[in-house]
């Protein structure tokens, strides 16, 4: 109680934020395959302050991944086409979820697959386990595996029938990822929110390449592959203000995310949360200062909850 | 592992495009655990290159660590513009370290810039000199920062003959692995001589660790990026696929005979 | 005589290339609102070096463009909402044309339209008077213009239905400049290659925003605007890789280019030329020394013309 | 107008967050027109902030050029953190320049860091002292770089009466008016100080020339980036259209009743 009132007192706004039933302590969470399964770097950064994890995505089998080289610098971006590199879910079972029960933040888990039914086996697997994971993140934007999820991501109906087909299965939180690079996201939002999702993240990264003149090849083994970072910022909050217009369930804005007023930009969009992905590679414990910035624009702006502000500039006509 | 601000004290060209510089460290290098650990350095506070540059420790003592690099593209040219007293944000040590034993005699082979690991290891080899031989390989005389002194168990190599052995530093192996039983070799440089010193140590069964590199993200196993493919897997903690191996937890430091260069 | 042995001796690669029926001097032209209507910095560069210039977008009537702010930089790149700010075919036609006739390289004029009626109205007015234009860049592209172009790009059959329609009454080039906030561009190029194109531009500026978080709007004035410069340099690869293995007919690379080594990128993915766009902003002769590094990687590498390097990065299996 | 590499002289903070650079810029100088104009500056090699920032000129002569600038984000950090002997690419000169009367007296009014400019018309004024008066207004004594100085015509403010007159330039601009006549006013600063002096003018139907900000492209016209909106279409050679103006090529100084603030 005394503990209560005294962080009521440091942090005036109100971080905390919703997502389905699900509460987190505040609204930044490491993005999928950014983070790796959480524990890695726990000796290096304070995990648990953070509002959430994603975890890599995980397959129904685990995947080597693609050869290397897998990543590449680009100006304020980098490309890569890790594949989906996983332990696959089984291992994920045994060894991963364990490790969560003292973790201290929300985990989702996030999957990929490359059939409805490779989707449900994943889900099916881990519901039948006891573990504190709080939902699921559907990757169905990957760009970088050849039969892959980006067939979904780039289709409403198939959008819609993955996850219809998931919600059935779960009561956890089921959010939807989608990729940047369609006609329209928000669309593909549209079919997720019909179909029972409880939230959609955006974006993935946006489908790049990188050629060595010297070699006269691509720098990263395949040739196309993934750009994130804060090139594409301006890509991911442009998303976010169109979905934000088209559906009700809250938004996970992602995409070059690197200090507290990058956040904020998101939030003002239209997302009630953010993920925060290439930065990690530069600091993992980046996150950690946004959350401080955050608390200091709330109080300089006397704003009591984070949740007053989301989609203000997204909802105004002008 | 930290990130940590540190100072720079001496940033100097010690040779022909080849640059040393040393700075105060002393969180990480209450950290360190020995020749062949790298530290991965954030260009500036800007997002232009958003990712940091991996570079050997190539000493650590008295809170002060050093460097030494080759001018390659941008972020180097950014290095090589520092000043002492200037401020880098540097994340480490990272990786693990050669491991040698004090019986053997050790054979050290070093080229380009793969020379900053090497010659960390030399400088903690001190006490076992007498078994411990140096061989540095280089295009040119102006690109050597030692003096050739067999003498003193230190063969330098030059491909134009300008100093030392002319050749690369295969000439000088084989000649110094003659004189040798029961040896160890340890290498650091770029793929091709890499290459060469495998197919060595492999047909003449020597044991070998080699140092490798790789296009770097996050330096501390959660990206994924800086894979290389391997024989003999052994569950390690983070490289959880047996065909791949991540060079910045498992590495950069492997036994000749697990490294496959594709 | 003389004169071109010199020349010939200079620079061993012939930077010369053809599209259409055209011959451009180099593969280096400057992108369509990034160099004014080729005049205005005349006195700063020597623009009859340029392969060729591409003019601002002319509609049918003159256009005051969006209200100010109109730009922002953003990481490695920037956001515009000009809102095709332009004289008008009229006035293009009456005060631009005559100064081409000295201006010792290929201009090609952008259009832009709302209806395939205006695109052909503003080909028809400038083919009924004498110039030496060498061809039209369609745009159907543009992000920032409430009813615009936008529709056409998004559509296969649209492009396909606006590109024959003009087909019949020009002979001229006819270059369709694709949109990259598309899900697949190469079916959009095979559609403008079906129909009669002599080329296809790619790509035109991304999809974004940018939010102020101090006074809770958008930094454009129009929220989306259009993203360019470096940043997009990998989204701008990706789509040429991807369109050259769609089509036969020339594709001139778009997206980023600030030196040699980015045009030998857009090239060796499948460009037989490139625009040059944002760079021109932080120096209107910047494009000149691109032609000279790509002169010395000729030499370096032994490459006799320009021509034999295009694509050969993307027709690799591998 | 050129680009030019420029040499830098001095780089110093002035007042409080306002600093002063001088720099060799032989080339530009040679083309240097007069108060008002101004330049833009490439930040560095790399393509991190791929556009120049805008500064206008404070000081054009022999060769050299100085600017007064306030740190507002990154790339006026770089800019402070620059040191004599360093090299920026700059493109200018830039932009109409103010133009007086030799029989009028002019009052200049510079507010913030909109101080550049004025202080350049300032010197240019030298002979015309006597029919001439300075304004500027800060907000607190810290950014002053002058002194309060009725008797040279010198008149300073300050928000918080910490300096000179208390308030703004309006109150200022007041009392110089009330007791001259066929007067002009040339001013620069921020918008909402622009906006008042606007109004002032036109109720007392004097002229003046306003100096005016916007976020700049490229600086000569191609882009179209820079409008604003204006009043009274004369036609221009670049602002084809009636609405708006290109202020890099027919501004940055515009007649305060050609201006619509938004
Ligand atoms: C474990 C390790 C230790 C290293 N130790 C040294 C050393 O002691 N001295 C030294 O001179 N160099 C060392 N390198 C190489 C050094 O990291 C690169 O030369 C440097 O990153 C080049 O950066 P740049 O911006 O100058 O070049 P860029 O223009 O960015 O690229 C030039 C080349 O450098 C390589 N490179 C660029 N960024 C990275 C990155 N993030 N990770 C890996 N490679 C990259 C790429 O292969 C690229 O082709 C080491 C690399 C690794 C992986
Ligand atoms: C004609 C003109 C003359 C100017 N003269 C001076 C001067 O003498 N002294 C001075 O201190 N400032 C002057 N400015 C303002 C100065 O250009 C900005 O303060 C500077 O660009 C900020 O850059 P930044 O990277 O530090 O800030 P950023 O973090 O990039 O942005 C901070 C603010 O600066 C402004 N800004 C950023 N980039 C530009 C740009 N390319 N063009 C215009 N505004 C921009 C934006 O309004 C932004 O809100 C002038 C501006 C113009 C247009
Ligand atoms: C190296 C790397 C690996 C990634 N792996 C995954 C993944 O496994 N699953 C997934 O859904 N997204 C993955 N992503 C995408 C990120 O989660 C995020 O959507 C994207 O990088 C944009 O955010 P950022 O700009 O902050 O990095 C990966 C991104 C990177 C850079
Ligand atoms: C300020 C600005 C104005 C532009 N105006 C037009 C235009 O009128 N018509 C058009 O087809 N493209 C226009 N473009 C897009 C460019 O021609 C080019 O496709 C895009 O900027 C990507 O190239 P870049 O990254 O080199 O700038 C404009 C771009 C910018 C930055
Ligand atoms: S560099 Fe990221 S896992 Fe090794
Ligand atoms: S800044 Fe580009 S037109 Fe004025």
């Amino acid at each position: 109680m005394d503990l209560f009132i005294q962080q009521e007192m440091l942090s005036l706004i109100d971080m905390s934020i919703k997502i389905g039933k699900v509460l987190f302590k505040n609204p930044i969470i490491t993005a999928s395959g950014t983070f790796g399964y959480g524990t890695e770097v726990s000796s290096l950064v304070n995990v648990s302050k953070f509002g959430g994890i994603v975890t890599k995505s995980i397959t129904l089998n685990p995947r080597e991944g693609n050869p290397p080289p897998r990543i590449v610098e680009t100006p304020s971006g980098m490309l890569n086409s890790i594949g989906l590199a996983n332990i696959g879910v089984d291992q994920y079972i045994s060894k991963k979820i364990p490790l969560y029960s003292t973790i201290g933040t929300n985990i989702i888990m996030n999957i990929a697959g490359t059939t409805v039914n490779e989707y449900i086996e994943i889900i099916k697997k881990v519901e039948s386990v006891s573990s504190n994971i709080v939902g699921y993140e559907i990757n169905i934007s990957c760009p970088n595996v050849k039969r892959g999820g980006m067939e979904f991501g780039i289709d409403c109906d198939l959008t819609e029938k993955l996850t219809e087909s998931l919600r059935k299965i779960t009561e956890r939180l089921l959010i939807v990822k989608l990729s940047p690079n369609v006609t329209n996201i928000a669309s593909i939002a549209q079919s997720a929110e019909k179909a029972g999702a409880d939230a959609v993240s955006a974006i993935n990264t946006v489908v790049g390449m990188s050629i060595d003149i010297h070699k006269q090849k691509s720098k990263v083994y395949t040739k196309l592959s993934g750009l994130s970072g804060p090139a594409i910022r301006p890509i991911g909050i442009a998303s976010v203000h169109k979905i934000f217009q088209a559906i009700d369930i809250p938004i996970i804005g992602i995409g070059g995310i690197t200090c507290g007023n990058d956040v904020l930009e998101y939030i003002l969009a239209g997302a009630s949360a953010v993920q925060v992905g290439t930065s990690n590679y530069r600091d993992p414990g980046i996150a950690l200062s946004m959350i401080e910035e955050i608390k200091l624009y709330g109080e300089k702006y006397i704003i009591s909850s984070i949740s007053d502000i989301v989609g203000v500039v997204s909802s105004n006509t002008k | 592992m930290k990130t940590e601000d540190v100072i720079i004290i001496n940033n100097n060209e010690i040779a022909s495009e080849i640059w040393e510089m040393e700075f105060l460290a002393p969180k990480i290098s209450s950290n360190y655990k020995g020749a062949g650990q790298f530290i991965q350095i954030q260009l500036d506070p800007g997002w232009g290159n958003p990712l940091r540059r991996p570079m050997s420790i190539a000493s650590c003592r008295d809170s002060k660590i050093s460097i030494i690099y080759k001018i390659f593209g941008q972020g180097t040219k950014i290095l090589s513009q520092k000043i002492s007293g200037d401020v880098l944000n540097v994340l480490g040590p990272l990786g693990n370290s050669f491991q040698y034993k004090k019986n053997n005699l050790n054979i050290l082979v070093g080229g380009g810039v793969g020379l900053a690991p090497i010659i960390n290891l030399w400088k903690e080899l001190d006490e076992l000199r007498d078994n411990s031989y140096l061989i540095i390989g280089a295009k040119t005389k102006n690109e050597h920062i030692h003096s050739h002194n067999p003498d003193e168990h230190i063969y330098l190599t030059t491909d134009d003959g300008s100093m030392g052995l002319p050749g690369t530093v295969m000439e000088a192996l084989k000649v110094v692995y003659e004189n040798v039983k029961s040896s160890e070799v340890f290498a650091c440089g770029p793929e091709p001589m890499l290459k060469q010193i495998q197919s060595f140590v492999i047909k003449n069964n020597i044991p070998a660790q080699l140092s490798v590199e790789s296009y770097m993200g996050c330096g501390v196993g959660i990206c994924q990026g800086c894979i290389i493919s391997r024989r003999n897997y052994k569950n390690k903690n983070h490289s959880y696929h047996k065909k791949y191996s991540l060079v910045c937890v498992d590495g950069p430091i492997y036994s000749a005979g697990d490294v496959i260069f594709d």
